[in-house]
């Protein structure tokens, strides 16, 4: 894929309510580039806001705004109609690691169903729309306004929980990588069905880091393996970004990662450790998978 | 009589006003060092950059200033300076 | 054609003829064998539909409000807990002003756990802009689902029909159904003022100033209120093509020179009809004024009752407060007197209302008093 | 003229089948009618009422029946576990599955004999259901040509013959006793 040839038009017009540095922003235009005929499905959360302060609308493509546990079924609804009336559409729900959280069983459903969708969840890691709360998806140790010493609980891997519905498309990506990201959404438009792409989204003021380092952060993330760029289409693969980190030189970068973000302020030395000891893990979960789905 | 102004949005460019007015600092662009590799333009959350084979032109009316801009050009040709 | 049908089947068959083009629904007893049926008629292609499997009540709603918004006649149907637990998309529907309708079979909510008819359910939905009808019988459920689809596409407000658990769900009655021709000319072509599609980029339903809150509540308001007439129309019209019609808002049985009248709703209306009967042959001027819908209200057709002794029996209560359709009436007339009866689903008969309604007239009931007697004592 | 009909069986007896039966007779031949299962869940094994409601003219009502004119008994057994007679009005008449009445006016067949001669079983109990149909059609006045076309709509193929042979016979069979 050259970049020159995405096409310049983004479905996000400027202007837009995000917050300087906005992860979704990147995601959503990168979203716009890889696709036509969206049809979008928003829950409860950032892109809430984003969306436009009425009369006035962020978005030049439909837009329907729903209840926040509802969208996938919402979404499904409208994927049943247009196969009904033989129109040609991608319904896109664009959602927060909110709305997976109180939306999972419709998530879910629609998953088993195999509802011809695409999911995309932008995880910034907390309900950050209502000012920085922990989520299922918050990361180890994160400080959070209702986990103020730090998160105790384990993130939740959701996309390889999406993986095991059995569904033709999963994948994960990062608002660092958004040729990656392109690119997945445009194999994830050529195949029928539930498609689920999991995107990492880190966050300037949820996360406390400058608003000039959103593409730095999700990138490290990455090199540190703490973030992990996969695909599923059929077969699993560790993504191209990915990859470089898949033995050695993965862990190098797992400090200042953490150091990068205030939400991390005041870490032990040993949770370091213990999160390097995690990332491991995830790894040789993810490479039996490539072993598995061949 | 369903008033349909009420619920239905028509996509407009600053639907939350002029957002460049919440910049403290303002990315500068250099031709020069440009080698138009489109990474800003990419990697723009605001989408307000536009770029052509010539030059690369900042919508200053809504560019927040974020600053991912400069961060990500690999030839520095866009720099942050702070707003006068 | 004159045929048995349980209710549940009968709104099946209605749905069926209206031509819905995407079903959703999540089974609970008593509701479970309308959408049962329907799944079975999309299987056998006698539908040409959609039927979701929705893994839950909130995105059975939620499915069908997707399918309305893309511009398509979409049918749901709940109960008791399932209404509940869906109860946010109801709110969410009418405030986007799509057209769709729901069935609820009338169940009440627990705990205990308890599978059977009083109108606590379907009461909760009163403030949410839904129109709201209730069935006596079920050629009534049936009829009202076909009028359902014209006057909620007509009025951009979604529309649900209330019947009974059991004693019309699962009770097989002599219904006349309808050719599909007759169908198809009675109930005209879905329109509605925006759709959700591809290439035609508007957004619904974002935050804005209040004033367009405000503004939307205020036209809904009027909109429901104007669907009266709307609900009246198709009444007589459908009574033109199909031979039956029933009054509009309300029905009225041996009501001109009624002292005594009584309001009530549901499938129970008919025992008390029988009732009626028996007094009547006694000479006691017995009357009764059958609500259709809680909303709209009809409160011009309850305004003339003023002056006469009004019985209100209530199959759901306020608490704190009294029966919530002895509350409504007592919003537009004075001193009317409040049963609360068939709570949980306890059997009223033609018995209980012949006992009911002579004890009215004596003037021996309370002002709110829970029937029969001997359960509360 | 309106004929109130309950009919008392075990869960997996057919009561509720049988109740159907009866209600489409009644409409093909010109009646209204009415077909109530228990209201709420039915268990295989437990008692289960059924109700019918037979009638010249439009029925309104929708409650139970408490106490019936016509009272249809499946086994004899359930003699043993209720009152029955607290079920039929006065002058009612009881239509059983059993060797004696137990009303003022009772008609007793061996449906139980009828369905076992014809392999009508499910899970160890005889089906009972089409052979009381049969049976109960004589006292309430209806055909049994009507019954059987009932039956034939009902039932599937094989099923439906079988069937409407068990309710030929029950109709033949049933006596005053």
């Amino acid at each position: 894929m050259k970049i020159s040839e995405l096409p310049r038009e983004s479905i996000l017009l400027p202007g837009n309510p995000s917050c300087q540095g906005c992860p979704h922003g990147l995601g959503l235009r990168a979203l716009g580039m890889a696709l036509e005929n969206i049809v979008l499905v928003i829950p409860a959360g950032c892109t809430t806001i984003i969306s436009g302060i009425h009369p006035k609308a962020s978005f030049n493509v439909p837009v329907l705004h729903v209840p926040f546990a509802s969208a996938a079924a919402v979404a499904s609804g409208l994927a049943a109609a247009y196969r009904q009336e033989g129109i040609d559409a991608n319904v896109v729900v664009w959602m927060g690691d909110g709305g997976a959280d109180i939306g999972f069983a419709t998530l879910s459903g629609a998953a088993v169903r195999n509802e011809d969708i695409i999911v995309v969840v932008s995880d910034n890691e907390a309900y950050m729309n209502t000012g920085i709360q922990s989520s299922g998806t918050t990361f180890w140790k994160a400080k959070t306004t209702t986990s103020p010493g730090g998160k105790s609980e384990e993130k939740k891997d959701l996309a390889t929980i999406m993986l095991m519905h059995r569904v033709p498309y999963v994948a994960t990506a990062s608002v660092g990588y958004l040729p990656d990201f392109i690119e997945k959404l445009r194999r994830a438009s050529e195949i029928k069905g539930f498609r689920f792409i999991h995107l990492h989204s880190p966050c300037p003021p949820g996360w406390r880091f400058d608003s000039s380092r959103t593409v730095e952060i999700a990138r490290l993330a990455v090199k540190s393996g703490a973030w992990v760029l996969w695909e599923y289409d059929g077969r699993f693969s560790i993504s191209t970004p990915s990859k470089p980190y898949k033995n050695e030189e993965r862990g190098a970068p797992l400090e200042e990662y953490i150091k990068a973000q205030g939400r991390f302020k005041g870490i032990k030395p040993e949770d370091i450790e213990e999160i390097r000891r995690k990332i491991e893990k995830q790894w040789r979960l993810l490479l039996s998978f490539e072993e598995t789905f061949r | 009589m369903l008033k349909i102004d009420c619920l239905l949005a028509k996509p407009s460019k600053g639907s939350a006003g002029k957002t460049g007015l919440w910049r403290t600092f303002k990315p500068i662009y250099n031709p020069e060092k440009c080698n138009h590799c489109l990474l800003c333009w990419l990697y723009c959350p605001e989408n307000a950059i536009e770029v052509n084979d010539e030059e690369v032109k900042i919508d200053y009316e809504y560019c927040k200033g974020c600053g991912i801009c400069a961060k990500i050009c690999p030839k520095k040709a866009l720099e942050m300076e702070e707003e006068e | 054609m004159r045929t048995l049908l349980t209710g549940n089947y009968a709104v099946a068959e209605a749905v069926k003829l209206s031509r819905a083009k995407v079903i959703a629904a999540y089974p609970i007893t008593p509701q479970t064998t309308i959408v049962e049926k329907l799944a079975e008629m999309v299987e056998k292609g006698e539908l040409d539909a959609e039927f979701i499997r929705v893994e839950s009540e909130h995105s059975a709603l939620a499915a069908v409000y997707g399918a309305a918004a893309a511009g398509l006649r979409t049918f749901t149907a709940t109960s008791s807990h399932g209404l509940l637990y869906l109860y946010e998309m109801v709110w969410w529907v009418a405030n986007a002003r799509l057209p769709l309708v729901m069935a609820v079979v009338t169940r009440t909510i627990g705990p205990p756990w308890n599978i059977h008819t009083d109108h606590t359910d379907l009461l909760t939905m009163r403030d949410s802009g839904w129109i709201i009808s209730m069935a006596e019988n079920v050629q009534e459920a049936f009829d009202l689902t076909i009028q359902g689809f014209r006057i909620s596409e007509e009025a951009e407000l979604p529309f649900v029909v209330g019947m009974d658990a059991f004693q019309l769900s699962h009770t097989a009655e002599v219904i006349d159904l309808p050719s599909q021709e007759d169908v198809d000319k009675w109930l005209p072509e879905r329109k509605q003022s925006y759709k959700i599609e591809p290439n035609n980029p508007v957004t619904v339903g974002s935050i804005g100033p209040n004033e367009y809150t405000a503004k939307l509540r205020y036209d809904m308001a009027k909109t429901i209120e104007s669907s009266k007439e709307l609900i009246r129309k198709a009444d007589e019209s459908f009574g033109k093509t199909f031979g039956r019609s029933y009054g509009g808002l309300v029905e009225s049985y041996e009501l001109d020179d009624a002292e005594y009248v009584v309001v009530m709703a549901g499938a129970w209306c008919g025992d008390a009809k029988d009732a009626i009967d028996r007094l009547r042959a006694e000479g006691l001027p017995v009357g009764m004024l059958r609500l259709r819908y809680f909303r709209p209200f009809p409160r011009e057709e309850l305004e003339e009752l003023e002056g006469r002794k009004v019985l209100v029996v209530d199959r759901a209560f306020s608490m704190g407060h009294m029966g919530i359709l002895g509350m409504e009436v007592s919003s537009v007339i004075n001193n009317v007197t409040n049963v609360i009866a068939g709570i949980g689903g306890v059997d009223v008969g033609v018995e209980d209302f012949e006992a009911m309604f002579r004890r009215f007239a004596k003037g021996e009931l309370q002002r709110v008093e829970w029937w029969p007697k001997e359960v509360f004592s | 003229m309106l004929t109130e009909v309950m009919i008392l069986s075990f869960g997996g007896q057919g009561g509720v089948t049988a109740a159907r039966i009866l209600a489409l007779a009644a409409v093909s031949e010109g009646m209204y009618a009415q077909a109530i299962p228990q209201f709420g869940a039915e268990r295989r094994g437990s008692l289960v009422r059924s109700y019918l409601r037979l009638s010249d003219r439009p029925i309104r009502r929708h409650s139970s029946i408490k106490k019936a004119d016509v009272l249809a008994i499946f086994a004899e057994k359930i003699l043993g576990i209720v009152n029955a007679n607290e079920f039929i009005r006065d002058g009612g008449i009881a239509i059983l599955n059993a060797k004696q009445g137990i009303a003022e006016k009772n008609y007793c067949v061996n449906a139980a004999d009828i369905a076992l001669s014809l392999n009508l079983v499910a899970a160890g109990w005889p089906i009972v259901n089409t052979a009381m149909a049969g049976a109960m059609a004589k006292p309430l006045g209806l055909s049994i040509d009507s019954v059987i076309e009932a039956i034939k709509s009902t039932f599937p193929g094989e099923l439906a013959e079988v069937n409407a042979k068990a309710a030929e016979i029950a109709y033949r069979e049933v006596r005053q006793c």
